[in-house]
């Protein structure tokens, strides 16, 4: 009967996987900082999306045992990703093709919050933050 | 209660053994896990959209975080995780003592996350880079600036709730191994927690190069 | 056995109110639930006469416009949130789903029960918000409009985020149950329709609620601090709450449906004493319905000034639904075939869903479609179209429901007269009321009006006095379940005949569910090889 | 396509979009009605033929039928996918905007629509005025909350935002009357925003252009005072016989002394009412909320004038 009863027939990891992670997560998270210093132009997000996800990937496999774990806890996080996917994409359907009829249905009309206008805080303001400088 | 004699204390009784109890749970957390998620999700939504329309504006204003304190508290919570899953390592092989050190290592790198935290937070009180219409700080150009403080108070301080209770809940299991509830046959609880705590270091990993990295 | 162990079941056994506040049966939390959301549907019963009361007459009648506007968002908010969400799932889901798999109780009993008293401190926030000025905004909350209006919209709010907690662990809670706690031998294919109905509707509850959760916090915090995120005055979008919003409420009205779907198939399955046609199609059609809800919440923008290209594809996706709701509907007809029908009370609400549920599907197909969307759009012909499948939808496959399972429950059988005339009652009422709004709507009239022009009044009090006879039937139907609790007849274990599981323990069931652990002997509606004789007439 | 004189459920339809929007919703209903007949029929005729008669017995194993299931599944995909191209033509067709479109900005607020005619320089509120057979485009923006630009006579409907522009556009083809209505709602008085579309034929346009253009020329300032009462809808508040409404009322208020909700007062005169009409929320009077919206850029100078002059009349 104990036996049986025994949590965990699921196998141990042995130490250095855990420490061997943690390291590689160290690693990368040196990594990610440093070239966020480096203009890549377009590509730091991807850089830095991909080397978060590395790290998620990690966590979630080792950490989360899920590498050794039945296969439906994995099913079930893969869930989460997809409809959260499905949440952003859609949306920006829509928020990023609003102007493509017709141009001016994109943009607010005045892309500065009216905080911004009220008397009090613009004196107190040295730089024109509502508009856009680059 | 139930005709449970030759039963272990901890099997509630309408489950007709550990492994189903203990499979139960570990299912019940990870659907769990998945609402976290998703309820994180529409933060990252929101970050998405307003990153797309306005991304002069996010990268000037994540130059108003603190890199080092962002990359140090990465390191923190990494730390943390390993912590974690060394504690249910050690309730495997059955070794109290020191899954007692590792939760209370644990707390203690929580506690470090917080305090930096707050340093940060205090900082950006101070001189005003509030979210919304608290938003007093003038240093910052493009567009709309508080939005993006906005949406920074909003997916660190859901964080920061997040990492309390985490912590909250390693101290119940701490207190309750302490107590020698737990051992290498029944542990779940341990483990649930670590699945939890993982799950905001996770959130951290995503969080971080989004706010302090690229803006 | 004795005559008065027989006599123990879990109504009687343990005894005491401190048994009941802290009970961790699901059989209990189920009936716990019962009550309550029956509370909620009749104050929100309320609300609704007093709209149709209101709107009989052009100009003011009973109200002024603010407190119309105050009474039509609390009908649709107590309806939503207080009542049909919860309805099914957690009443009868909780009370039936274990005994259908044949197991002891759900996988978290405290965690149930938890989420029943979330959902009344959930509840009791959205009753004080009545207390404190009530909100105007719609149970849409759309912004600008809820981060502007003086009304109390966080305790409203809140009420609705802490609501949907509940309704998570109700989800969660049912997975677990689902996938772990069935008996030895029942497959998946062996499952009750109702299982694999409520099993879809779990999955969209886990899914969808974070969404709206986090939608709410976020309209709080836009009404604390002006975030600017939703707010137009602080460079923010207000089309972006509303993908927020139905990004959950689309998929909610599948949390609506499902579970009914579910009750249908057992209903038509257990009265014409068939086998269910097209058991997998039914089983999958849930899980397909589940999934695509996820990608039509659009189609509740077309007129907001979403890019056309999201509009085109969430038109689109929108139909796709209509396909396995199709599949059920014929699967369901066609196991009347050479079936053995009996109208019972329960069954005859199931013919009633089938009819008004086409209806109100076969109308959504008009919203779906881009150009007459445009055109009914917020009209009453929306308004006609979900409470067709809300109320006709799911409200008749609750009362089926209820009526099929309330022998088992209480051990008590109801008047059969009465229910048969409160069942017409509602139905021919439910029509009136709603039918003409289909034509209100396509002509114009708008939602959410307190006030109307005179061409639309024939019809509106056409409407009102429908709200009447509706009311009359649920105030008959009261009685008699009343009467029944304490007068009634004394329930057999089987009156149906149904195969199911828990018709095959005691009316109403001991406390541990079954004296004796149910074995697979044969499948749900093997009616092809299991002759259980119906008792009841 | 072109108008329809409309059916049990759709209104009379005067514009070009009408009739394409008629036939999708025709081509749904017929469908509908003979899917929906079909589903009805069976379930009367299986619910006569296979009552329950006589003694309880085993039915037949019927558990599928895969061609049967084929036909209900292609069948309706069929059929919704040729709605869903109706559906998205016809939608095509509101949203392109013909090139040669004569634009009118539109603004939503509490509770009122206003009209603008940019090339006359004219404005209107709650009345809408174009020409017969001619593409009309508007450009709606919103002052406060959501509302929604709803002409069910045209079959066409759109929001309109704050701090947004939406369009939509319209070829009426029948002179007369159609009912504006908000269709989102958005506060005490949604049922109340709403308004007339007036299709008038191209001369009789001209004329009523010019005519509201040219500033109530030829009229006496109060006189002229008096009709922007109505055509700019201070009348949806204020009133002229002392009633109560959202605002206070106009009659006698010249004059008098005035308190405001700080405590403050003031005294009316032309100054005081100037500011109330561009800058309202500078001073909200006791009792009153601060909803009434600023004419600032609506009114023109001489309109303020008259509005001034008219309200000193209202002894
Ligand atoms: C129980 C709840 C429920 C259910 C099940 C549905 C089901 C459907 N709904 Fe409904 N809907 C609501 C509740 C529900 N809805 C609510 C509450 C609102 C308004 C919210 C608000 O604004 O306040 C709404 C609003 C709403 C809109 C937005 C309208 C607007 O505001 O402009 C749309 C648009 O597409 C829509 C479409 C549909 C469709 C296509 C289905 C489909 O699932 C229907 C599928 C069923 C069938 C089609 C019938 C059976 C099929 C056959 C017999 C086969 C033959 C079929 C074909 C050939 C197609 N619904
Ligand atoms: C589960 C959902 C549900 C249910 C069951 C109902 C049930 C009813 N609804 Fe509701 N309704 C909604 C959900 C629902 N509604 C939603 C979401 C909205 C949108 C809100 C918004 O715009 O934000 C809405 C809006 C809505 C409107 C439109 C308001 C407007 O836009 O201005 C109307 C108008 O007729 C209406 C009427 C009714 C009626 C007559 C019933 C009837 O079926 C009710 C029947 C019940 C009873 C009658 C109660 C039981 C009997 C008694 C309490 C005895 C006393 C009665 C008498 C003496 C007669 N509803
Ligand atoms: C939506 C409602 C609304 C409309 C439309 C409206 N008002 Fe007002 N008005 C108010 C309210 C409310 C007040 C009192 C609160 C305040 O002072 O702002 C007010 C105050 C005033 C006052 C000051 C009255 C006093 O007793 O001191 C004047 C003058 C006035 N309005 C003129 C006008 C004119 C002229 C128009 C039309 C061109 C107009 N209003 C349209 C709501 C409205
Ligand atoms: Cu404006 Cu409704
Ligand atoms: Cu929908």
């Amino acid at each position: 009967m104990k036996a049986k009863a025994s949590d965990h027939s699921a196998h141990i990891l042995p130490l250095r996987i855990y420490l061997g992670v943690g390291f590689a997560l160290f690693i990368l998270t040196g990594i990610t900082v440093m070239i966020s210093f480096v203009d890549l132009g377009g590509w730091n997000v991807t850089v830095a999306l991909a080397v978060a996800s590395i790290k998620a990937a990690l966590v979630v496999l080792f950490f989360m045992h899920l590498l050794y774990d039945n296969k439906i806890y994995l099913t079930i996080f893969l869930t989460a990703i997809g409809f959260l996917a499905i949440l952003i994409i859609f949306t920006m359907f829509d928020t990023m093709e609003r102007g493509r009829l017709y141009p001016e249905k994109a943009k607010p009309i005045k892309p500065g919050a009216a905080i911004y206008e009220r008397e009090d805080s613009l004196s107190s303001r040295s730089v024109d933050t509502t508009k856009t400088d680059h | 209660m139930s005709e449970s004699h030759t039963h272990p204390a901890h099997l509630a009784h309408h489950f007709s053994d550990v492994e189903q109890q203990r499979e139960s749970a570990k299912f019940g957390m990870w659907v769990f896990l998945l609402t976290e998620v998703l309820l994180f999700g529409g933060l990252f939504m929101a970050y998405a959209i307003y990153r797309a329309w306005n991304p002069d504006m996010f990268y000037n204003a994540h130059k108003a975080l603190n890199i080092y304190m962002g990359t140090a508290n990465t390191f923190v919570l990494i730390a943390s995780s390993v912590t974690m899953a060394l504690s249910i390592r050690s309730m495997q092989l059955d070794k109290r003592k020191q899954t007692i050190g590792f939760l209370i290592a644990t707390l203690a790198l929580a506690c470090i996350f917080l305090v930096i935290k707050y340093f940060e937070y205090s900082h950006k009180f101070h001189v005003g880079q509030l979210p919304g219409k608290y938003y007093s700080y003038t240093g910052i150009k493009g567009t709309n600036p508080h939005i993006f403080f906005g949406i920074y108070f909003g997916m660190t301080g859901l964080h920061g709730l997040h990492v309390l209770a985490g912590m909250s809940a390693i101290v119940w299991v701490l207190i309750k191994t302490v107590k020698k509830k737990f051992s290498a046959e029944y542990y779940t609880p341990v483990e649930m927690v670590g699945l939890y705590w993982h799950l905001v270091d996770l959130i951290w990993i995503f969080l971080f190069p989004l706010l302090y990295l690229i803006g | 056995m004795s005559e008065a162990v027989a006599e123990k079941n879990y109504l009687n056994d343990p005894k005491g109110w401190k048994s009941w506040v802290f009970t961790l049966d699901h059989k209990r939390i189920g009936i716990l639930y019962l009550a309550s959301i029956t509370a909620a549907f009749f104050l929100g019963g309320v609300f609704a006469v007093l709209i149709r009361l209101e709107l009989l007459n052009p100009g003011q009648d009973l109200m002024g416009p603010d407190t119309y506007n105050q009474i039509f968002t609390l009908h649709g908010a107590v309806m939503i949130f207080l009542f049909i969400i919860p309805s099914i799932p957690a009443a009868l889901g909780n009370f039936f789903l274990p005994l259908l798999i044949g197991a002891k109780d759900v996988a978290f009993p405290r965690l149930n029960l938890a989420s029943y008293y979330i959902y009344v401190f959930g509840s009791m926030f959205a009753v004080y918000s009545i207390f404190t000025g009530a909100v105007d905004t719609g149970w849409t909350f759309y912004t600008p409009y809820s981060t502007e209006t003086q009304t109390s919209v966080i305790p409203m709010t809140l009420g609705a985020f802490i609501l949907g907690f509940s309704s998570i662990f109700t989800g969660l809670n049912f997975i677990v149950t689902i996938h772990k706690m069935r008996i030895p031998g029942m497959t998946w294919y062996k499952l009750p329709l109702f299982v694999w109905a409520l099993y879809a509707t779990a999955i969209i509850q886990v899914v969808a609620t974070p969404v709206l959760g986090i939608t709410l916090l976020l309209l709080i915090f836009e009404r604390v601090f002006s975030v600017g995120i939703f707010n137009p005055d602080m460079g923010g979008d207000p089309v972006l709450f509303q993908h927020f919003f139905w990004f959950y409420s689309h998929p909610a009205v599948y949390i609506m449906i499902l579970p009914g779907m579910g009750i249908i198939s057992e209903l038509i399955a257990t009265f014409s004493h068939k086998k269910i046609f097209g058991y997998k199609a039914i089983a999958f059609s849930s899980l397909g319905i589940a999934f695509i809800s996820f990608l039509v919440w659009g189609h509740h923008m077309f007129v907001s000034g979403q890019s056309e290209l999201a509009a085109m594809i969430f038109s689109f996706l929108t139909f796709l639904v209509g396909i396995p709701s199709g599949i059920k509907v014929f699967n369901w007809i066609t196991t009347l075939y050479k079936g053995q029908i009996h109208f019972d009370t329960p069954m005859l609400y199931a013919l009633s869903f089938l009819f008004l549920f086409t209806i109100g599907g076969l109308t959504g197909i008009f919203l779906g479609a881009l150009a007459t969307d445009v055109h009914l759009h917020d009209t009453y012909f929306v308004v006609a179209h979900f409470h067709y499948v809300m109320m006709g939808g799911t409200v008749m496959a609750f009362l089926g429901g209820l009526h099929y399972w309330w022998p088992k429950m209480f051990g008590k059988m109801y008047n059969h007269f009465w229910s048969v005339i409160a069942m017409i009652l509602v139905f021919v009422g439910f029509n009136v009321t709603f039918f003409s709004q289909f034509i209100l709507g396509s002509q114009g009239m708008p939602r959410r009006y307190y006030n109307y022009l005179d061409q639309f009044q024939p019809l509106h009090a056409f409407s009102t006095i429908g709200s009447w006879i509706l009311g009359a039937g649920f105030i008959i139907m009261a009685i008699y379940l009343i009467h029944s609790l304490f007068k009634g007849r004394k329930a057999s274990d089987n009156p149906w005949g149904g195969l199911t599981f828990e018709w095959a323990t005691g009316s109403p069931p001991p406390h541990h569910n079954f004296k004796v652990t149910p074995k697979m002997t044969h499948g749900p509606y093997d009616y092809d090889k299991v002759l259980v004789e119906q008792t009841d007439y | 396509m072109d108008d329809t004189t409309g059916s049990l459920f759709m209104p009379f339809g005067g514009s070009t979009i009408a009739g394409d929007v008629d036939t999708v919703f025709n081509f749904i209903l017929y469908t509908s009605t003979i899917i929906f007949a079909l589903v009805v029929f069976g379930i009367i005729f299986f619910s006569i033929r296979y009552r329950r008669r006589g003694k309880l017995a085993l039915t037949p194993d019927i558990s599928h039928n895969t061609k049967l299931e084929i036909v209900w599944t292609v069948i309706p995909t069929i059929l919704v996918v040729i709605v869903f191209f109706m559906g998205f033509n016809a939608y095509l067709k509101m949203s392109v905007v013909p090139k040669d479109a004569m634009e009118i900005k539109v603004t939503g607020q509490k509770w009122f629509w206003s009209f603008e005619y940019p090339e006359a320089g004219a404005t209107t509120v709650n009345e809408l005025v174009v020409p017969i057979d001619k593409p009309v485009k508007l450009l709606m923006s919103s002052q406060d909350v959501i509302h929604s630009f709803f002409v069910p006579g045209f079959r066409i409907k759109q929001d309109v935002i704050p701090n947004r522009y939406t369009m939509i556009w319209f070829q009426a083809t029948k002179i007369g009357e159609y009912d504006l209505f908000c269709a989102e709602y958005c506060g005490t008085k949604h049922s109340e925003m709403i308004g007339k579309v007036k299709v008038v034929s191209e001369r009789e346009f001209e004329n009523w252009l010019e005519e509201s253009s040219m500033s109530g020329e030829g009229m006496s300032l109060s006189d002229f005072g008096a009709k922007l009462y109505i055509s700019k809808a201070c009348n949806t508040c204020h009133s002229i016989d002392g009633s109560a409404g959202n605002g206070p009322t106009f009659k006698g208020i010249f004059g008098k002394q005035v308190t405001f909700d700080d405590g403050s007062q003031a005294m009316v005169d032309e100054n005081y009412i100037r500011k109330s009409i561009l800058n309202p929320q500078t001073n909200i009077v006791a009792g009153y909320q601060n909803i009434m919206p600023t004419f600032q850029g609506l009114l023109k100078e001489r309109e303020v004038d008259a509005l001034i002059a008219y309200i000193k009349t209202l002894e």
